[in-house]
């Protein structure tokens, strides 16, 4: 059996035996075959050493045995690991950061507890999954929305902890939680919001509640186990439509930007999409050439000839369907500044869809219906993927700012298989562009030595421009903590600070986004 | 009282353009602070303290509560625009202006300083008789 | 000259020579009279040994010279407490919570240091009002409105660190949510910045929250973690048009359906601006309409005035009864009313507001009234006639509340609120009327019949009750009993404070007590972690450094 | 170990043809029948945006909906859930447990010939 580091096995057998009496034996998991089940099935580190690999897994079922293990895990000092749905591919799956740990699985919290459509809203637990939270709703036949990211069956706990988002109104996932109830590294469960108020009613109506707002300290993080969280939910809307629009120069972008941005920053566009050149992924041979080899002109003459265009933005849009069609107006009249600009309508839909229609939407997920489609994205032989994900601003000078610089670091290395030249920019936050990298993963030990060395080398260009990451594989989370310098890493030494105060033994989640417990910060020093 | 109001805004109006003040100031003084007034632009100080501090609240037009309440304090025995009034006295401006009235809060020195204070003082009694 | 509790006249007198040294002696404040300047004007205990006042204040102006003041804080353990613009009024206006503190003003501090017009956010430092704001994008002539709350004398910084509100489209009228960024100078005098700002090189701060990491920020909202001097927000392009229109319904119980319809338009953001309840047979007016009663010269609240109505409504004492239904019926009048403003499209508004109808028209007898339209920007004409702060412009309006006028010959000297959350139901509106009339007729409080929440929050009520400060101290000593009652009274029923008053910053942190005030135990660690000497603002919502607590258990 | 992986898989698919196992009961079917819809349709299902069925497909040969395949065997299907395959992850029991996973063996080999 595998031991935590600086935990002796006696310890640790004795800190299993308690794991075992806690929360009973069968959900104590410590044989290789059922801890391999815990590794990273996209690992960038596949077949190598320094793949980290947990100990043993503990899978508690409530609050109370969450305390519980927490409390042995204090007093034997085991680092845990913890984990929702553990479905956080590309950004390390169930796996911890530092090999040795206990990973305390939540699966098995999968409850949820209730769900409100008169006032739009959900409270769960952490192992529920999109798709179980999804059926629960169809079941009951509750007018509300999810908002799924791309893969449906990861956690809305985990996702939002994680900061990720989604498609429609409420993608910004964090920014939709209501309130939150934690475990923390001493046993004790807190409230937040107006949580901590004993019969509150209002848990998941009003975020703050009284005094600091702390829920933001418990994203990203490791300073608690979240064990329950509260949600807004976007009511059935009537309709949807979206509409295309397309510019046919390459200095078009910066006015599409703008007038995108305005759009976004007025409430006409409130969901997500991506500002996208289709001239990067045409497969014709000509355009693969002038792709390789033309000038700006030539790419032009190609968009002008072929009647493509060389950007384009797809615009979604909820409301009735009146108002819908309203907003697509007004955003082609707002368009219409920028010359030769063309216009294509989209999609249109009426809610609820029915089961015909929905059969024929490859992609869901813009409208709450979670989905899996997203791993189609590395192709049949994928064997899995990692992301890079920078934020930049929202405006055209940044975006192809962004794609020189990118590009030039695949040139300088000659390249990253599976990795496109050009790229789209994404709306899944409020007021910047996220670009989400596809790095393959592979089962070959060179290739994904190379693919950390490009990662590592994006992170460093990117952090010179003043771009950031908003989220990153286990893998890298030191290297990105390490770009947020600001003052000698101001942000990093208090996070460090209240990493000591809250969780004096630093069990809880190890290197987690760069935070190291001080007894490993003095290691590593 | 309504059209006493009014009838006290024309006669104002007349005395405005009787004063050196510029003429634009007259046109729409009740949203004279939205675009900040400075010395530069030849404005006596304490026009432009009282413009940028007090107008808000004691300034001419709509929603100005300070107006409201010396209205209907004095019922139109005297003006209820301050910077109308010629009755003011320097230590009566700084007494309220650092002890609050009513729900007049106390202004502090990193707010309206004691020079600005000054100037507003002579601003509102610019007009008094000696 | 006063001395901070636990600090020694020498160690005092010293520190005040180094803060003199640190931003310049015509800025540290020491003497009575400028002390006082200090004074909460609204404050429940003026004039008692007990009011909550400073031993000096220090204006420092600019990053640095916070650093310098929190570290000469820090040395000679003096109890800091910052204020921005100081116009917290009604919520403890600059004076601390802890008496003897040094008040930091940070009013000097009163850069713009960017607005950026295309991706609509401001960067500003504390002492910037929103009048400053607001005046410096008229005069750039920038596409650009700033959410304001009803003061606009407040900060931006200080009103969102306080968690304010204002009347805009939801993402911009919660103040702390529309916030992007922050630099903060902590208790051992070191400056951070949160989110993208951590990045040396950052090009997203005003444009991405989070960062990378835990997401700090909410630590330093009604918080003593920090001392915050730049601040991010985020600004609302001008948009197209404003179009508002009534719904008015004629029972007593339709407040239940009127409430659910809104929630779903609000919450599929059909209707983007805040909407405003009122009740035309009560005479409970709309909140927009509320200080522009004061220049018509009439009562805020109005209602017909007729002896049946007003027996029938005393009879009803804030309850449901049918009389008062069949009285409404009968003359044509609504019991419930709620004002929709919607912002966007001109060709938007109008079909928003046509599927708001179409979704009201569920309740039997509903009417409707057309409202404003405005084509944006609004004229000089309009702009003196609107509720300004639904159009972003500041304004002090709202002060004829309180002020002299003629429904109120003998004003308060200020106010105190009492602001409980509750479910944004109509259920929950009924039931908070029930509970408090019943206690303020225990308390003896001249509370109204019946009272409606506002709507600031996307997702919960928050009643907002008035108590007044008066020149009287007994009166406000019953005054403050009562407010206290209420705290409890709330709690039993699970509604809590989302703000408060110095005075009773610690009674509600008491009742968010969840598993043994769990909660206040974990902010005590953080504090005790991050501010070892327990410098900054000490008892600032609840939360006291570790030698205050030890000295008091 | 990749070959190994590898390996295993050969080995696998010559156990196709390997003896009848004890045929399972119709509740122990119609669970996992059950089980299948909740953890292996969301991919491997029918219909479009379904990259499990899509990335078979692309294989070829066989049918790429793993329902109506009758060459399955258990042992192949446990160790594809517990080890993964290409970007499909492996499984932890509390997110497919053991009785769960027997199940849906027994689901997916329901149609087998003995």
């Amino acid at each position: 059996m595998r031991v935590p580091p600086g935990v002796s096995p006696g310890d640790f057998s004795d800190a299993i035996k308690q794991f075992q009496q806690a929360i009973g034996k069968e959900w104590v998991f410590t044989s290789d075959e059922d801890v391999d089940l815990y590794r990273d099935s996209y690992s960038p580190f596949w077949h190598e050493q320094e793949e980290p690999i947990p100990s043993a897994a503990v899978a508690p079922d409530g609050v109370e045995q969450v305390q519980a293990v927490v409390k042995i895990a204090n007093h034997y000092k085991i680092p845990l690991w913890t984990i929702s749905t553990g479905k956080n591919l590309g950004y390390g799956g169930s796996a911890p950061l530092l090999g040795g740990s206990v990973v305390l699985d939540l699966k098995r919290m999968n409850r949820v507890l209730e769900v409100n459509d008169k006032n739009h809203y959900a409270l769960v637990e952490p192992g529920v999954s999109y798709f179980d939270l999804y059926r629960y709703i169809q079941d009951k036949n509750l007018k509300v929305w999810i908002d799924p990211p791309d893969p449906g069956w990861g956690s809305p706990v985990g996702n939002a902890l994680e900061r990720g988002g989604g498609y429609t109104p409420m993608r910004d996932h964090f920014d939709c939680h209501c309130g939150m109830e934690v475990v923390l590294a001493n046993g004790d469960v807190v409230r937040t919001g107006m949580g901590a108020l004993p019969n509150a009613k209002t848990w998941q109506q009003y975020k703050y509640g009284f005094g600091p707002y702390v829920d933001g300290i418990f994203s990203q993080s490791n300073f608690g186990v979240v064990t329950k969280m509260g949600f807004w939910l976007f009511p059935q809307p009537e309709a949807y439509l979206s509409g295309n629009v397309m510019v046919s120069r390459h200095d078009d972008l910066y006015a599409l930007v703008e007038v995108f941005a305005n759009l976004l920053n007025s409430g006409t566009v409130q969901a997500t999409t991506t500002v996208v050149s289709p001239l990067a992924f045409g497969r014709d041979p000509e355009l693969a050439t002038l792709r390789a080899s033309g000038s700006t002109k030539d790419l032009e003459d190609y968009v002008a000839r072929k009647n493509v265009a060389y950007w384009s933005v797809s615009l979604p849009f909820y409301g009735s369907a009146k108002v819908v069609a309203a907003q697509w107006e007004y955003a082609r009249e707002k368009f219409s500044v920028i010359p030769g600009v063309k216009f294509q309508d989209g999609a249109s839909y009426r809610f609820p869809l029915d089961a015909d229609q929905l059969a024929k939407i490859t992609n869901p997920v813009p409208f709450g219906v979670p989905s899996l489609q997203t791993f189609s994205i590395g192709g049949s032989h994928s064997q899995g993927h990692m992301w890079f994900s920078p934020i930049i601003p929202m405006t055209g000078e940044a975006v192809l700012e962004a794609q020189q610089v990118f590009d030039q670091v695949f040139k300088d290395l000659s390249g990253a298989p599976g990795v496109s030249a050009s790229f789209p920019v994404w709306s899944f936050f409020a007021r910047a562009f996220v670009i989400i990298y596809f790095f393959p993963i592979e089962h070959d030990v060179e290739k994904n030595r190379r693919n950390r060395e490009i990662f590592k080398r994006l992170v460093k260009t990117s952090a010179e421009r003043g771009w950031g990451e908003y989220r990153t594989h286990t893998a890298f989370m030191g290297n990105i903590s390490d770009a947020y310098s600001f003052n000698d890493h101001a942000l990093r030494r208090l996070h460090e600070t209240m990493k000591d105060a809250l969780d004096p033994n630093g069990i809880l989640a190890a290197g987690k986004c760069g935070i190291w417990p001080k007894a490993m910060r003095k290691a590593k020093a | 009282m309504k059209k006493l109001g009014a009838c006290l805004v024309v006669a104002l109006a007349f005395f405005l353009v009787a004063t050196a003040l510029p003429a634009q100031e007259a046109v729409s003084r009740s949203s004279a602070w939205t675009t900040s007034t400075t010395p530069s632009q030849g404005e006596p100080r304490g026009y432009v303290q009282y413009t940028n501090d007090c107008s808000m609240c004691h300034g001419e037009g709509v929603g100005k509560p300070g107006t409201l309440a010396l209205q209907a304090k004095y019922k139109g025995a005297v003006p209820a625009l301050l910077d109308k009034r010629t009755d003011l006295t320097q230590a009566l401006i700084k007494q309220y202006v650092r002890n609050g009235i009513s729900i007049m809060p106390i202004f502090r020195k990193t707010e309206i300083s004691d020079a600005d204070l000054d100037a507003i003082a002579a601003y509102l009694t610019r007009n008094n008789k000696p | 000259m006063r001395v901070p509790p636990g600090v020694s006249a020498s160690d005092f007198a010293e520190a005040i020579k180094q803060f003199q040294e640190a931003v310049g002696k015509e800025w540290v404040f020491t003497s009575a009279e400028d002390v006082a300047l200090y004074r909460d004007a609204y404050s429940p205990l003026m004039g008692e040994p007990n009011e909550l006042v400073a031993s000096a204040a220090v204006a420092p102006d600019g990053v640095e010279q916070v650093q310098k003041v929190v570290k000469i804080a820090n040395r000679y353990k003096i109890p800091i407490y910052p204020v921005s613009t100081g116009k917290n009024l009604g919520y403890g206006g600059s004076a601390p919570v802890l008496s003897g503190s040094v008040v930091l003003d940070l009013k000097r501090m009163n850069r713009i240091l960017e607005v950026n017009e295309r991706n609509a956010y401001a960067l500003v430092e504390p002492g910037v009002s929103y009048f400053d704001l607001y005046r410096y994008i008229q005069e750039k002539g920038l596409k650009l409105w700033v959410d304001v709350p009803d003061p606009g004398w407040g900060s931006p910084i200080g009103n969102s660190l306080d968690r304010g509100g204002g009347y805009l489209m939801p993402q911009y009228r919660n103040h702390f949510d529309s916030h992007c960024g922050m630099e903060v100078v902590l208790a051992n005098g070191e400056v951070m910045r949160t989110g993208m700002g951590a990045l040396p090189a950052a090009q997203t701060w005003q444009e991405y929250k989070s960062g990378f990491g835990p997401w700090i920020d909410g630590m330093f909202s009604q918080s003593n973690f920090g001392v915050v001097t730049k601040m991010g927000f985020w600004l609302m392009p001008e948009p197209d048009a404003y179009l508002s229109g009534t719904v008015i319904v004629p029972r007593h119980d339709d407040l239940i359906p009127l409430v659910n319809t809104l929630n779903y338009l609000e919450n599929t953001r059909v209707t983007n601006g805040m909407p405003d309840l009122a009740s035309p047979l009560l005479g409970i007016p709309m909140l927009s309409e509320f200080a522009a009663r004061f220049d018509q010269g009439a009562t805020p609240f109005d209602r017909p005035q007729d002896a049946e109505l007003t027996a029938l409504i005393a009879k009803a004492g804030g309850n449901m009864s049918p009389e008062l239904d069949d009285y409404a019926q009968k003359k044509g009048i609504g019991y419930w009313s709620c004002k929709l403003s919607f912002y966007g499209a001109t060709k938007a508004n109008a079909a928003n507001w046509a599927y708001a109808k179409e979704k009201f028209s569920a309740i039997p007898g509903v009417k409707f009234e057309e409202g404003d339209v405005y084509k944006l920007p609004l004229t000089a004409e309009q702009r003196e006639k609107v509720h300004k702060p639904q159009f972003g412009i500041p304004s002090l309006a709202m002060f004829s509340i309180g002020a002299r006028s003629a429904m109120n010959p003998e004003p308060s000297t200020g106010h105190m609120w009492f602001s409980p959350i509750i479910p944004r139901t109509g259920e929950a509106i009924f039931e908070a009327n029930r509970v408090f009339a019943q206690a303020a007729k225990e308390l003896g409080l001249p509370f109204l019949n019946f009272n409606l929440p506002s709507t600031y929050w996307e997702r919960a009520f928050i009643f907002i009750f008035a108590f007044p400060v008066v020149k009287d101290i007994e009166t406000n000593k019953k005054n403050v009993a009562s407010f206290r009652k209420l705290i409890q009274v709330a709690a039993d029923h699970g509604w809590g404070e989302y703000r408060t008053a110095p005075v009773f910053q610690d009674a509600i942190m008491n009742t968010y007590s969840f598993n043994n005030h769990a909660l206040l135990h974990f902010h005590e660690t953080v504090k005790d972690a991050i501010d070892p000497n327990g410098i900054l603002s000490a008892g600032r919502y609840g939360i006291w450094p570790k030698h205050v607590r030890e000295a008091k258990s | 170990m990749k070959n190994a992986r590898v390996g295993l898989l050969l080995a696998l698919s010559l156990m196709i043809t390997a003896p009848a196992f004890a045929a399972p009961d119709q509740d122990q079917i119609e669970k996992g029948h059950k089980v299948y819809d909740k953890w292996c349709f969301p991919c491997h299902g029918t219909g479009l945006g379904k990259p499990g069925t899509d990335s078979l497909a692309a294989r070829g040969q066989k049918p790429a909906v793993l329902e109506e395949r009758t060459d399955l065997t258990v042992p192949a299907i446990k160790t594809f859930v517990r080890h993964g395959v290409l970007f499909m992850p492996m499984f932890r029991k509390t997110e497919v447990s053991d009785a769960d996973l027997d199940a849906i063996a027994a689901y997916l080999t329901r149609n087998n010939k003995p």
